[in-house]
């Protein structure tokens, strides 16, 4: 038995058995199954480990059967585990171990709860088919897959309709995403004749394609990458995607489903290294994203939307690091915010839970007394998030700026203040949540209580992830021979040129105080302002530029206004009065036509006699004028 | 006896015959009356005789085939006549009518 | 030039004859008129039949066309007591349409003719239309439609008493 | 021969014993096609390797010339199971109270269809393409909802018309083949100037595109689909439409291939345009069966658009999808069928909240939505994927276009499938029979198999391909 | 010729005989009379039986039937016999109506048969005066009177200009013998061109003929005609004449087949307007009987396109066609018959009827596939083998057909619109089994030979 076989079966094996019998078993035994399918599929890929350890190169490889044979190349279902995808392998398991257990609890009460596990193990079942694919194929179907898991639980409360137009957008939104993929898949076929990972770069690394077709490849890629990481301008769904149940969110769309693109580019570095203009359109494009993101989160005051923003403006981070040629360094982040982001969701889960579905901030307040645990690993979450020193998040971002730094000072300044604001918000976050009076006066404050412990100990295992996350690779000036994670990356991972190694120490040092001079500045600002001034959010919408942000920048206005309506105001005309009073009128105009010639007729056959006659003299006339004339 | 009539050719006859069969012709256009209309076709019936008989003489045609025709002719343009005047009576009868402009109930 | 350089005077008069007998036919008001100009012209055509060495077609003319069918028309006319008063008259440009399309019925036929020219045809004059020679070739050649006529004869007897009799019961007319 | 004539007999059957035997009897008996289909081919399964068109019988019809003859290879294989299997489904979809004409009158019709994709004989392909006219034409006719006398007539007229003009082309080639025969190999090898190729490809072309239906010749098709019964509709959609695709391989490319190259580019834009148009109508209709019928130009049109960009993977493409979507479309009229028996409407805007009447319902409603989105794991995906990817060979824009479809076709079918299933509902429904879902079930499976193995299918096919492109190559390379 | 003289002696005994009996007791005799000359027909094709002695005094020249003669005889006695068999007959009117039918019947078995312009002419005499005579039967009623006097006046007329195209032709080659006629334009062939006089004469003679099959422009009479006339002779006029005028018309023609191209040059645009004309006509109009007197005008187009093809090839192909043709349009006469009512010919007259009559509904569904030419009608047989053999020589001709084709659907199709209305539907009266036998007859072989029609080919 291969061990990959195993480690994708498990949750297959788990969603097949949930979907079948899901409604027929205890409830109990279905968050145990699937629970547990996830974590031995964890366990095997950690025993999987030390092999790789041994040896860089070591690849395990699964060869299933052909799915299509086409053209002059297979595609066949096969699947490869190297250092990258074993990496990507521990985050997903891990951390979605950590939220199965979360959810037995967190679900207890919903009908659907065996559905929700049986979907949460084909979630994972498919980001496991994305990860572990070892053709562009494979990881398509998990790309789609995911995107069809994520639709499934984002309008898991199907009776609600608002809920299901988010999942709706969510998948088109990914849809528009997996054209781009789809295309440059194609194009990769145009020109490589293959859709193997390991011929394809072997090919690029050849040097025989030219590097317009690389760019474009690339960027068509990140189109791909942009619908399911959530960049500008296709990143409008994440936030609508709270729509879901709170593991949901943690899960898919924190710490998993949304790191997809960065695992295509960093799959494909050997690609991206070779096409200058798809970085450079890379680096812009997550720049932007991670500013206007956090600017929005700024002004949220959905509890899960806030965050929502926040991990899109992560993923600008992570983006532009990846623009900028830092893999390792994009793929620490990813860890990292796994560890954070899901923890901070999960905190918030357990505060809605507490609170009794109530996700609104203005309504909460001084829930520290009341939800100690989780207070403090929300705490926790929030310092590794904003660069608490020497807490993971501090370690990874800080990579990311110097990167940045490197490579366009420019792009290091918006970065910088980018973080500032995630600073901002996340506190203002804080504060607001645990902080303060209690707000709401609908749901007595004595009911507000802690979350049970299958729901704490989740938080809790991630609290220590996040201050410890770090160590996975730390920085050059603490550890000299490279981190952990950029030394298990190496054998992958070919051309990196991290920008680390060609900057001073003094530089470095310099950069790392800027960094922790924004977490102080963002900490007293927000401080001020939310807990010596106590203010609250306001009820009413702010006017100016405050107003635009509070509306997300009109971003799902604009969309609807210039591709949906279009979109549906054509269909429509289309129907309506093209195919109606134009296309349809002409089969009948025609018709029409005939039946005036035959209305003409008539008038010649009048009944009178005399009329006959003299036509047919005309006929006659006329055939011997023929004769005549011939 | 012969000789004055060595001048007439055929063509005379078939330009007779023609003008005979027009005039016919325009009376059966012309005229509503059923009757007239009848006796109009009659006249067209013997401008053909008139012109099958020219034919047989100046082809010399032993078997005498248009003469022949001319008999059968005349035989069919009795017939004819017969019903064609028992149609009239009939419809007479019924509508007391002999014009043919006054029938025109049939029509799309 | 030709036609008028040996003129057969007989068969202009004659042809002038029945010419203006026939237009008479078919412009005269008054029915029993034009059922007497109708006779005319048959006598003037039964005179072509002589000219044409067809003596007993002449005859038959006159006895079946002029004898019978004529008759019967007059007799038609008697019975259902038409004369000019109950004669309809048609317009003006009715009549002009009908002797444009006559006319150039003619034109185009004649027209035809000469631009073609007609092959010479010459008389050899024989007994052919006599009463002898027809009745062999009646009795031979043309055994079977002499039969046939038979059958016409029948079914234009049967029909036309079909048609022309009255019946017992008087029905209501329908339309 | 039994091939055709088995449906036939099940046929006088139905209409001779009329309401003593009820669908399932017949749903179950019409199986039986689908048994001598399976083991046709099991008998010539080792000739068929070579990709040749193998005759299975040949008898003189109206002439020496004019010969019954059945062929089979893979292609026909492939439409031949999808008919068997559809004619069963749609079977057992047919209501209780009006089945006894129209069992019979679709039995005909799979035994005309049956002929059609065997035909090797040019007039027999023709004089079955029209007979196939004639039950579903009279399917329409009988179940139909009122004023559907003008969509009837004039989808038949439209359908006649282009068919006439087929023949018109059929009997100039017959003309040319100097031996006089409509045998298909005869046909194949005339050879024509480009000018003839053009008018008598132009013939063959108006009868496919009709029927197809390509866009400009579109406009019989979403009224008669709406009014038809579903059984029309599934029939029409599911089978029919895929004669025509039939017939632009067998028939068009390879006789008139000389035209190929002057009406490919029209073709294609009108093909590619029809997708997008399909699509864009689709996105706001109310009514599912109206909306199917758009989504339905949509997906032919992209099969279209493959089978002209003349590649191998455009024809397997082409072949799967044929398959795929026969089933995938019938699913989804199945499904509205299920629908508008127990909630008397198939207004999207009336309908919804349906998911929580009936779980496995909504389950295999989904995964026919997902079949016909091509999720990946569904059968809609391989045969999408190899279609645009051909399409995008053919020409980088036209691929962009008509990959719009993936975008296009998930925000219509997911409307869809939410505005029916989900949400809350108002609506009093009548206990679905869980039996009922039978016939859906074995879609779905099917749906799930061909996501998982296409390959099982492009191996039956791709010897039959070859030989075909084959022929059409030699039919080009007459011209050079 | 056997034919022939069965039917004139059975003609006048029913007309003796039966002079007092009314219809209803001769009709079984008549249509016994007329099987049993069709099969004698038949049987004298297949020279099973040998009449050579028995007609030893008929001067061939005159009256010859080949065998391509002889089955259009068979024929056209089979499809009387169905006609007469189909259609009731009256309880108040004596035999003599029947009597006159087959007379004219006679006619047109000369005129199948006549090898001679006086045969012709007497045949389409004998053909045409009963059926004057016919047209107007129903006395009292005043279309029946309008459609015989139009008729009568209009087939005069057109008589008098058939004959002088004979007086022409007879003038041109100096014969009225057919074979004798052909060597003549086959002579003047080789001079290149052809004397005005046969010219006129192939015109002028077309003319009259062209009028009976009623082609554009000389169809005005049957729309009017076949409404006003009584349902019976409608359909004798309809079937009978059409096929014997342009069975005849086809024989008249082959004579002047060195002209062919001459010739087809204008008749090709008669065909193409006659099938135009009667098929865009026949969409507008409410009347069943007045759409198939279209229908039966843009037939006479399709038939036209026979003279295209040179006149050996098309003997068998004109036999499956007038079988066809024959055949459905009998059976839609039987129906339209049986559900109409005096004052209502409309479509609607069908509604309803496959609900309460089956059998009658099949027929409905038979003949009206068959006329429109839908494969598997013996309808789509006559017309492939019509098309494909005109496509030969004109291909725009038989374009113009299949697009006129198309356009007749329209209003073929239309007793559908009421056939499967759910309402049961009041008829006037219930078939007699032995007309149902020759229903189902009629049924069988237009599916039959649509089928398999490898056994008239």
């Amino acid at each position: 038995m291969n061990t990959l076989s195993i480690i994708l079966g498990l949750p297959l094996l788990g969603f097949i058995i949930n979907g079948i019998f899901g409604s027929k078993i205890p409830k109990s035994l279905s968050g145990g199954i699937g629970t547990i399918s996830v974590f031995l599929s964890f366990i095997f890929s950690i025993m999987a480990l030390p092999m790789f350890i041994e040896n860089p190169e070591y690849t395990i490889k699964l060869d299933l059967f052909t799915f299509l044979s086409f053209d002059t190349f297979n595609l066949r279902v096969a699947f490869t585990l190297d250092r990258l995808s074993l990496w990507m392998t521990l985050i997903v398991t891990g951390i979605g171990t950590l939220i199965h257990v979360y959810s037995i609890s967190y679900m207890k009460e919903d009908e659907g709860f065996y559905k929700f596990f049986a979907y949460l193990n084909f979630f994972i079942f498919n980001m496991l088919l994305l990860i572990l694919g070892s053709n562009f194929i494979m990881l398509f179907f998990g790309w789609e897959g995911v995107g069809l898991c994520s639709y499934l639980l984002i309008g898991f409360w199907y009776k609600n309709a608002e809920y299901g137009k988010a999942a709706r957008k969510a998948f088109i939104m990914n849809r528009i995403g997996d054209l781009g993929l789809l295309l440059g898949i194609f194009m990769i076929i145009q020109q490589f004749g293959t859709l193997e990972f390991t011929t394809v770069f072997e090919e690029i690394n050849k040097g025989t394609v030219s590097v317009n077709t690389l760019n474009a490849i690339g960027i068509l890629l990140f189109i791909g990458a942009m619908g399911k990481s959530a960049q500008i301008p296709l990143f409008t769904w994440l936030p609508d995607a709270m729509a879901g149940p709170t593991p949901v969110s943690a899960l898919i769309h924190a710490a998993t489903m949304v790191t997809a693109g960065i695992y295509l580019v960093i799959r494909c570095s050997a690609l991206y290294v070779l096409s200058p203009i798809a970085n450079e359109v890379i680096i812009w494009t997550g720049l932007s994203t991670a500013i206007v993101a956090a600017l929005i989160g700024l002004k949220q005051n959905d509890i899960k939307k806030v965050l929502a923003y926040s991990t899109v403006s992560q993923l600008g981070f992570m983006f532009v690091a990846l623009g900028c040629g830092a893999y390792t360094t994009a793929l620490f982040h990813v860890t990292t915010h796994a560890f954070f982001k899901a923890l901070l969701f999960l905190g918030a889960g357990s505060v809605i839970h507490g609170m009794h579905h109530e996700q609104d901030i203005r309504k909460m307040g001084g829930l520290k007394s009341k939800m100690p645990i989780t207070y403090y690993t929300f705490l926790i979450g929030t310092l590794a998030i904003t660069g608490f020193p020497f807490l993971s998040g501090f370690f990874s971002k800080d990579e990311i700026l110097t990167i940045a730094f490197n490579h366009n000072i420019v792009v290091y300044i918006l970065l910088v203040g980018s973080a500032l604001l995630t600073g901002i918000y996340m506190f203002r976050l804080l504060f607001v949540t645990f902080f303060g009076e209690y707000r709401n006066q609908h749901y007595a404050f004595d009911k507000v209580h802690e979350s049970p412990r299958l729901m704490t100990l989740p938080l809790m295992i991630l609290a220590v992830l996040s201050i410890f996350g770090g160590l996975l690779n730390l920085p050059h000036y603490l550890q000299h021979e490279g981190g952990i994670l950029q030394n298990w990356l190496k054998p992958v991972i070919g051309l990196t040129h991290s920008g680390q190694h060609e900057i001073s120490f003094n530089t470095e040092m310099i950069l790392v105080s800027i960094a922790v001079l924004v977490f102080v500045t963002a900490f007293i600002l927000t401080r001020m302002r939310y807990i010596s001034r106590k203010q609250v959010p306001q009820e009413q919408t702010p006017t100016g530029v405050l107003g635009i942000i509070s509306n997300k920048f009109y971003f799902d206005e604009i969309y609807d206004l210039i591709f949906v309506k279009p979109f549906e105001t054509m269909s429509i005309w289309l129907q309506q009065v093209f195919e109606l009073k134009i296309v349809s009128k002409i089969s009948y105009g025609i018709h029409d036509i005939l039946r005036f010639f035959g209305g003409l007729n008539k008038k010649i056959q009048n009944g009178n006699i005399e009329y006959y006659l003299m036509f047919m003299v005309i006929g006659v006339l006329i055939l011997l004028g023929f004769n005549f004339f011939n | 006896m012969l000789g004055i009539f060595q001048n007439i050719e055929i063509s005379h006859y078939i330009y007779l015959s023609c003008v005979l069969f027009c005039i016919g012709l325009f009376g059966v256009l012309f005229r509503r009356n059923a009757i007239i209309l009848l006796m109009c076709i009659e006249l067209m019936l013997n401008s053909v005789n008139l012109l099958m008989a020219a034919f047989t003489e100046y082809m010399g045609d032993q078997n005498a085939n248009g003469q022949m025709f001319v008999f059968f002719i005349m035989v069919v343009a009795a017939a004819e006549a017969a019903v064609g005047l028992a149609i009239l009576v009939m419809v007479y009868r019924n509508t007391k009518k002999t014009d043919v402009s006054f029938l025109d109930g049939l029509k799309d | 030039m030709s036609l008028f350089q040996n003129l057969p005077l007989p068969f202009l008069i004659l042809s002038f004859i029945t010419i203006l007998c026939a237009l008479y036919v078919v412009t005269s008001k008054n029915p029993i008129h034009s059922v007497l100009a109708l006779i005319l012209t048959f006598f003037s055509i039964s005179a072509h039949y002589i000219l044409l060495n067809a003596q007993f077609l002449a005859i038959v003319n006159l006895m079946v066309y002029a004898g019978a069918i004529m008759v019967l028309f007059l007799f038609v006319l008697m019975l259902l007591n038409l004369d000019k008063s109950s004669e309809p008259v048609k317009s003006n440009l009715w009549g002009i349409s009908a002797a444009i399309c006559a006319g150039l019925l003619l034109v185009i036929i004649t027209a035809s003719f000469q631009k073609a020219g007609l092959a010479v045809m010459k008389s050899s004059a024989v007994d052919i239309g006599l009463v002898k020679n027809l009745g062999r070739v009646l009795m031979t050649e043309y055994l079977v439609p002499f039969e046939l006529t038979g059958i016409l004869f029948i079914s234009a007897m049967v029909g036309a008493v079909l048609l022309a009799k009255r019946d017992n019961k008087s029905e209501e007319i329908t339309s | 021969m039994e091939i055709i004539l088995c449906p036939l007999v099940i046929a006088l059957l139905k209409a001779l014993l009329g309401n003593k035997i009820n669908k399932w009897i017949m749903s179950v008996l019409s199986i039986a096609t689908l048994g001598l289909v399976i083991k046709v081919y099991f008998e010539k399964v080792a000739a068929l390797n070579s990709g040749i068109w193998q005759t299975l019988f040949d008898k003189p019809w109206f002439s020496d010339s004019i010969r019954f003859t059945l062929g089979f290879d893979g292609v026909t294989y492939l439409l031949l199971l999808l008919t068997s299997i559809l004619t069963p489904i749609v079977i057992s979809s047919v209501s209780d109270n009006r089945h006894k004409f129209i069992i019979p009158l679709i039995l005909v019709m799979q035994s005309a269809l049956n002929g059609v994709f065997m035909a090797k004989d040019g007039l027999m392909f023709y004089i079955l393409w029209e007979l196939a006219l004639i039950p579903i034409y009279f399917i329409t006719l009988l179940y139909s909802h009122k004023d559907a006398y003008i969509t009837t007539i004039r989808f038949f007229i439209f359908t006649f018309l282009g068919s006439l003009a087929m023949l018109a082309s059929l009997i100039y080639l017959y003309l040319k083949t100097g031996s006089t025969s409509f045998s298909y190999e005869a046909l194949i090898n005339v050879q024509l100037s480009l000018k003839e190729a053009i008018l008598v490809g132009g013939g063959f072309l108006l009868a496919f595109a009709v029927k197809i239906p390509l866009v400009p010749f579109h406009i019989w098709q979403a009224d008669t689909y709406t009014n038809a019964p579903a059984q029309g509709s599934m029939m029409l959609s599911g089978v029919m439409l895929k004669m025509a695709l039939y017939g632009l391989i067998r028939w068009y490319m390879p006789l008139c291939g000389e035209s190929i190259s002057y009406f490919q580019p029209a073709i294609m834009v009108m093909a590619v345009f029809g997708v997008v148009y399909g699509a864009i109508i689709a996105l706001k209709q109310n009514d599912m069966k109206r909306l199917i019928a758009y989504s339905s130009l949509s997906h032919v049109g992209l099969i279209t658009a493959g089978l002209f960009s003349l590649t191998l993977s455009g024809f397997e493409g082409g072949m799967l999808q044929m398959f795929t979507h026969g089933i995938n479309v019938v699913g989804l009229f199945f499904v509205i069928e299920i629908i508008e028996y127990h909630y008397k409407s198939r207004d999207l805007s009336q309908l919804g909240g349906l998911a929580k009447h009936h779980k496995l319902f909504t389950i295999l409603y989904f995964v026919v939505v997902l079949g016909s989105l091509a999720a990946p794991l569904t059968n809609g995906f391989p045969g999408e994927l190899m279609l645009l990817k051909s399409i995008f060979d053919y020409n980088s824009l036209t691929g962009i276009v008509a990959g719009l479809t993936i975008i296009l076709c998930a925000v219509y079918m997911l409307r869809m499938f939410q505005l029916s299933m989900l949400g809350e509902s108002e609506i009093v429904m009548n206990k679905i029979d869980t039996v009922k879902l039978m016939p859906l079930f074995i879609i779905s499976a099917i749906v799930v198999y061909i996501g998982l193995n296409p390959q099982s299918l492009i191996d039956v096919i791709h010897p039959s391909i070859q030989h075909i492109m084959e022929d059409i190559a030699n039919s080009k390379g007459v011209l050079s | 010729m056997i034919g022939l003289s069965i039917i004139f002696f059975s003609a006048i005994i029913i007309l003796f005989t039966g002079i007092q009996k009314p219809e209803k007791k001769s009709k079984n005799l008549t249509v016994f009379s007329l099987l049993v000359a069709a099969l004698f027909s038949l049987f004298e094709n297949l020279e099973v039986i040998n009449t050579q002695t028995l007609f030893a005094w008929v001067p061939s020249s005159m009256l010859d039937f080949n065998n391509f003669r002889l089955s259009m005889v068979a024929l056209v006695l089979f499809l009387s016999a169905i006609i007469i068999g189909l259609m009731p007959s009256s309880e108040k009117k004596g035999s003599d109506l029947l009597g006159l039918t087959l007379f004219a019947l006679c006619g047109g078995i000369i005129m199948l048969g006549s090898n001679h312009l006086v045969m012709l002419f007497l045949g389409i005499e004998i053909l045409s005066i009963p059926l004057y005579v016919l047209a107007g039967s129903d006395k009292k009623n005043l279309f029946a009177n309008e459609a015989a006097i139009k008729y009568f006046l209009m087939g005069a007329f057109s008589t008098a200009i058939f004959l002088l195209g004979c007086a022409f032709i007879y003038g041109g080659t100096g014969t009225l013998i057919f074979g004798e006629m052909q060597l003549k334009v086959g002579f003047a062939a080789h001079f290149g061109e052809f004397p005005i006089l046969i010219k006129l004469g192939v015109i002028l003679m077309s003319v009259g003929m062209l009028f009976k099959i009623s082609a554009v422009p000389f169809h005005f009479w049957s729309p009017d005609v076949y409404e006003g006339s009584p349902n019976r002779v409608t359909s004798f006029m309809a079937i009978i004449v059409k096929i014997c005028g342009f069975v005849a018309f086809a024989q008249l023609m082959s004579n002047f087949e060195p002209m062919h191209s001459w010739y087809i040059k204008w008749l090709i645009p008669i065909s193409g307007i006659t099938i135009l004309l009667g098929n865009i006509a026949g969409m507008v109009q409410k009347s069943v009987k007045r759409t198939l007197a279209y229908s039966s005008i843009a037939h006479a187009g399709y038939l036209i396109l026979f003279l295209l093809i040179p006149y050996a090839e098309n003997a068998q192909i004109l036999f499956v066609y007038s079988l066809s043709y024959g055949l459905s349009t009998s059976v839609m006469f039987y129906l339209i018959d049986k559900y109409s009512t005096a004052d209502n010919f409309d479509f609607t007259i069908f509604k309803g009827i496959f609900n309460s009559n089956k059998l009658d509904a099949m027929a409905l569904i038979l003949a009206v596939l068959s006329l429109a030419g839908i494969p598997a009608t013996i309808g789509f047989t006559a017309k492939y083998v019509l098309f494909s053999k005109a496509f030969e020589y004109n291909q725009w001709a038989v374009v113009i057909g299949l697009v006129g084709s198309a356009i007749s659907i329209v209003y073929y199709f239309k007793p559908f619109k009421y056939a499967f209305v759910n309402e049961n539907l009041l008829t006037n009266r219930e078939s007699s089994l032995f007309t149902n036998i020759l229903l189902v007859l009629a049924m069988l072989s237009i599916v039959v030979f649509g089928l398999i029609p490898g056994i008239i080919l």
